[in-house]
């Protein structure tokens, strides 16, 4: 992708639509199906994915030129991981609760295809800016994809959205019937089938024929 | 003895209770990718199952015997993804060179092991439990492999009937993959709680 | 040397980047280390603070207590004794730790000072199904009442009975039997060995 | 709520000083560990991509080297040098790559189309007919399924039982929407097809062929109907009569059933292919490929007074 403006704006827009990684690339699943339990950590673990993904695809462009063929995938994975102890580091250290509601998946960030792929595909390949326009672009792909499913999942399952920083702040609250109390939405059931459906949608929307 | 009950209880627990794919969301890119055709998904199995037990226990040394007696808890997760990646490549290439035939059975997907999520999963969930000693580790880790396997195969068995079945165009691919995952993870919930 | 200088050549990048980052991530560890202690700490007294009021201060015993946690495995318990400001001991805290229906459970558990009265528990981590067995986190609920004010020997666990008696019986959750048993084991498995030391190091003398 | 139960500064400098005598402490080691760890694998991976190297066919290599290298699994096997080795032996794989995207897809079929004709020419899809809806006779009118393959299935949907049915089986296989049907007849887009193939398989009578392209546009004999000249020209009006009027003119053309076909080993555009072009009673020789002229239009009335509706 050559360096010009348009291809900027062209790579941000695509990471957010056109190859969005949950619904349109079907990557990174892991996370999606795992965190999608409450909007408030659905959107931390796309914050954490978005710092991760902009800080690795800096550094795996500022070394593009200098990879091994043998050491190529250790290289990824020796930056992915280490910007994923940083950021797992902060939030055990700024935001205990979400850390401990999200547990093992933030580290399981670092095998998170979006990453790895991105950090091949597109900043193995292309100067500073483009690899940040792509990292930025795809990261809040991933972010929409997941609240999204996570609005669904959290309405559904306990019928109100709730955000706790320090004392718990309901944002909506649905009225108390079975409808919204769907608890098999909070189990992977739901989450599988949630998904499933989105990307169906997702599909039919934009009427691709695959 | 009873390390040998905990040790059949705790390898069916991994197996069939909390299944990796099922209840923990673990190695569910590839379970979505390569459950195209049974043979495809047993070989993908297999390779899981063997670098999960490798990796699962070098890592679970490393983890015992240099990060916790000296404090370094901060590397788990370079240390681990390392030594996955390394182990996995090397892997790769030894039975690429020596076992042609092999190579092409299973071979083909270690290199799509190391950016699966269940490996570097299993080994941090080994570390979260706490498990203190070798041969739990290796047993659990073999477990996780053929709960794997056994979910991967279940999968591919459904969609390869699925090719006939009338899929809604939207479904067709990924959407009816996941929704079929979501009914077997209700069928396995049956079991949850069985085993703790 | 001719090796060396391949060998060097090849994957100078890797060893200068792990070097760098092995640095980076020890000093993030060590900037950030007491901030995490601190959370810890804050949640164990947080809820411990919550069942004993009057406590003021939480102090480490001096020697960690073994108790036999199943499976053929002794688990080091860390009991703290609380204390108002008078110095007086108000109460006993410490974190115990189960398998439960899904995944591991950790609770914070509280005792009177004479440790014969449970002054309740706190759920610190569990991920039991939700909508059934997460219901023994709600601080004050139906389930977690029953435990104030309740022996500190043997407890049992009823299908049916009546929750606002306190007595050795403990009413389980409807839909959710597993985890309350859960949770009912790990305490009478903790909550007596803990006693019982205590009781040897004649700690639990009237003051 | 709870009143401060524990006093800030007695936990805070007990704390920090006894972090801080191993903080040191634990940089020295972490680093030690890591750079350990990075120095074992580096020789060990190094040593392994010496000793263990497994020469490869240079067609996977190449398509490879061009591929995102992420083993995500998306198209379906395992890992992209499975893909690789599995689009290098049968090209209609090509658009599976979903993370590399119609880039990659593109650049594979640069690879693979060098290959294909061992370096000759690129080989491109043609199709053997050229008759759209008016030209065709009909029997009946065809109200079944929409599909080339169930249509193909019913004797006598058009006179023709040999020529395009129009109902898309190729377009559907076409990942790459380099084939259309215009006015009853697929058309290819040769600006936009890759050369994949997977065209080929989705025409239930066989009329796409791929041949190389050694020259742009090439002659292509539009038809395959294999009727004696009479029963050709009552059922189509742009159908091939087998005259063999083109074949006495160059030896490019050969005549069996009926029916007219270029040899494409031997195929060189010459004065004599020209002038078999031009004498071709039906206009059936055209001319396809990038910038290939528009075919001659004939006049509707087929020479016998055929039933057609």
């Amino acid at each position: 992708m050559a360096d010009n403006q348009t291809s900027l704006a062209r790579t941000f827009l695509a990471g957010l639509w056109q190859e969005n990684p949950v619904l349109r690339l079907i990557l990174g699943m892991c996370p999606t199906l795992a965190v999608t339990t409450s909007v408030q950590a659905a959107l931390t673990m796309g914050a954490s994915v978005i710092f991760v993904l902009i800080g690795s695809n800096l550094v795996v462009s500022l070394m593009r030129n200098l990879l091994k063929p043998h050491l190529r995938i250790l290289m990824f994975t020796l930056t992915i991981a280490a910007f994923v102890t940083v950021a797992d580091l902060f939030l055990k250290a700024y935001q205990p609760a979400m850390s401990a509601k999200l547990g093992p998946y933030i580290p399981l960030i670092i095998v998170n295809c979006i990453i790895i792929c991105r950090a091949e595909a597109c900043a193995s390949k292309n100067g500073l800016l483009v690899s940040l326009a792509d990292a930025v672009g795809m990261g809040l792909g991933f972010t929409g994809a997941l609240a999204v499913l996570a609005l669904v999942r959290e309405l559904l399952a306990t019928g109100q959205i709730v955000f706790e920083f320090g004392q718990k702040v309901t944002l909506v609250s649905l009225p108390d019937v079975p409808l919204f109390r769907m608890a098999g939405m909070a189990m992977p059931v739901g989450a599988f089938l949630t998904l499933g459906l989105m990307l169906g949608l997702v599909k039919m929307v934009t009427g691709k024929r695959s | 003895m009873d390390t040998f009950e905990t040790l059949l209880l705790g390898f069916l627990g991994i197996v069939i209770v909390n299944n990796l794919v099922f209840t923990k969301f673990l190695g569910t890119c590839p379970y979505l990718g390569v459950s195209g055709r049974i043979d495809m998904a047993f070989g993908m199995g297999c390779a899981v199952t063997f670098v999960l037990a490798l990796a699962g226990t070098l890592t679970w040394l490393i983890d015992y015997f240099v990060l916790i007696p000296y404090g370094l808890n901060v590397l788990r997760y370079v240390c681990f993804i390392l030594v996955i990646a390394g182990a996995v490549q090397l892997v790769e290439m030894y039975v690429r060179k020596f076992f042609p035939v092999l190579y092409d059975s299973f071979g083909i997907f270690l290199p799509l092991i190391t950016t699966n999520c269940a490996i570097l999963g299993m080994c941090l969930f080994i570390n979260l439990w706490g498990i203190d000693n070798l041969p739990e580790t290796v047993v659990l880790s073999v477990g996780a492999g053929l709960g794997f396997t056994l979910a991967i195969c279940i999968m591919a068995g459904i969609r390869e009937n699925l090719e006939l079945a009338d899929v809604p165009a939207a479904l067709r691919g990924a959407p009816i993959t996941l929704i079929t995952a979501g009914l077997l993870t209700l069928a396995f919930m049956g079991f949850a709680g069985m085993i703790r | 040397m001719s090796k060396l200088r391949f060998f060097w050549e090849q994957s100078w990048l890797l060893l200068v980047s792990s070097l760098v980052f092995g640095v980076l991530l020890a000093i993030a560890d060590t900037a950030w280390a007491p901030r995490i202690a601190r959370n810890e700490v804050e949640k164990f007294t947080r809820l411990a603070g919550g069942m004993l009021p009057e406590a003021k201060r939480f102090e480490p015993l001096a020697s960690k207590i073994p108790v036999d946690a199943g499976k053929g495995k002794t688990v080091q318990v860390e009991v703290y004794r609380a204390v108002d400001d008078s110095g007086r001991r108000v109460g006993w805290a410490f974190v115990c730790e189960g398998s439960g229906f899904a995944d591991k459970i950790k609770l914070v558990v509280a005792a009177d000072a004479g440790f014969e009265k449970l002054a309740g528990f706190g759920v610190l981590s569990s991920n039991e199904t939700p909508g059934f067995g997460d219901k023994i986190t709600i601080p004050g609920g139906f389930y977690q009442k029953q435990f104030v004010g309740a022996p500190a020997g043997t407890l049992t666990l009823v299908k049916t009975g009546d929750a606002e008696r306190i007595d050795g019986e403990i009413v389980a959750i409807s839909g959710a039997t597993v985890t309350s048993q859960a949770v009912v084991d790990i305490l009478n498995r903790y909550v007596s060995a803990v006693r019982a030391a205590l009781q040897e190091q004649g700690l639990l003398t009237k003051e | 709520m709870g009143t401060r139960l524990l006093p800030e500064e007695t936990c805070e400098n007990a704390g920090t000083d006894m972090i801080a005598a191993t903080g040191m402490q634990v940089v020295w080691l972490s680093a030690l560990l890591l750079t350990g760890l990075g120095v074992v694998f580096a020789v060990v991976l190094l040593a392994a991509s010496i000793k263990l190297k497994v020469q490869e066919d240079p067609k996977v290599e190449q398509i490879h080297a061009v591929l995102p290298k992420v083993d995500c699994g998306a198209c379906g096997f395992a890992g992209c040098s499975s893909y690789a080795k599995a689009v290098a032996a049968d090209a209609s794989l090509i658009g599976r790559c979903s993370p590399g995207g119609a880039a990659t897809a593109a650049k594979i079929a640069a690879v693979l189309n060098l290959q294909i004709s061992e370096g000759g020419a690129p080989k491109r899809p043609i199709i053997h007919c050229r008759a759209c809806r008016q030209d065709k006779t009909f029997y009946a009118e065809y109200r079944g399924i929409e599909g080339c393959t169930s249509a193909n299935a019913q004797p006598n949907v058009q006179a023709c039982a040999f020529g395009c049915l129009g109902f898309g089986g190729c377009v559907r296989r076409c990942r790459f929407d380099a084939i259309h049907i215009i006015d009853g007849l697929a058309v290819i887009d040769y600006d936009k097809c890759t050369g994949c193939g997977a065209c080929v398989a989705g025409c239930p009578r066989g009329l796409i062929e791929m041949v190389p392209f050694t020259h742009e546009p090439m002659l292509v004999v539009a038809c395959s109907s294999r009727e004696n000249g009479k029963t050709t020209r009552a059922m189509c009006a742009v159908g091939c009569i087998g005259c063999g009027l083109c074949a006495r003119q160059s030896d490019v053309f050969t005549v069996k059933d009926n029916l007219a076909r270029v040899d494409y080993a031997r195929y060189q555009p010459s004065e004599a292919t020209e002038t078999a072009r031009q004498k071709c009673p039906t206009k059936v020789i055209v001319f396809r490929g990038k910038g290939a002229p528009a075919d001659e239009k004939v006049s509707k009335a087929p020479a016998a007074a055929g039933a057609a509706s």
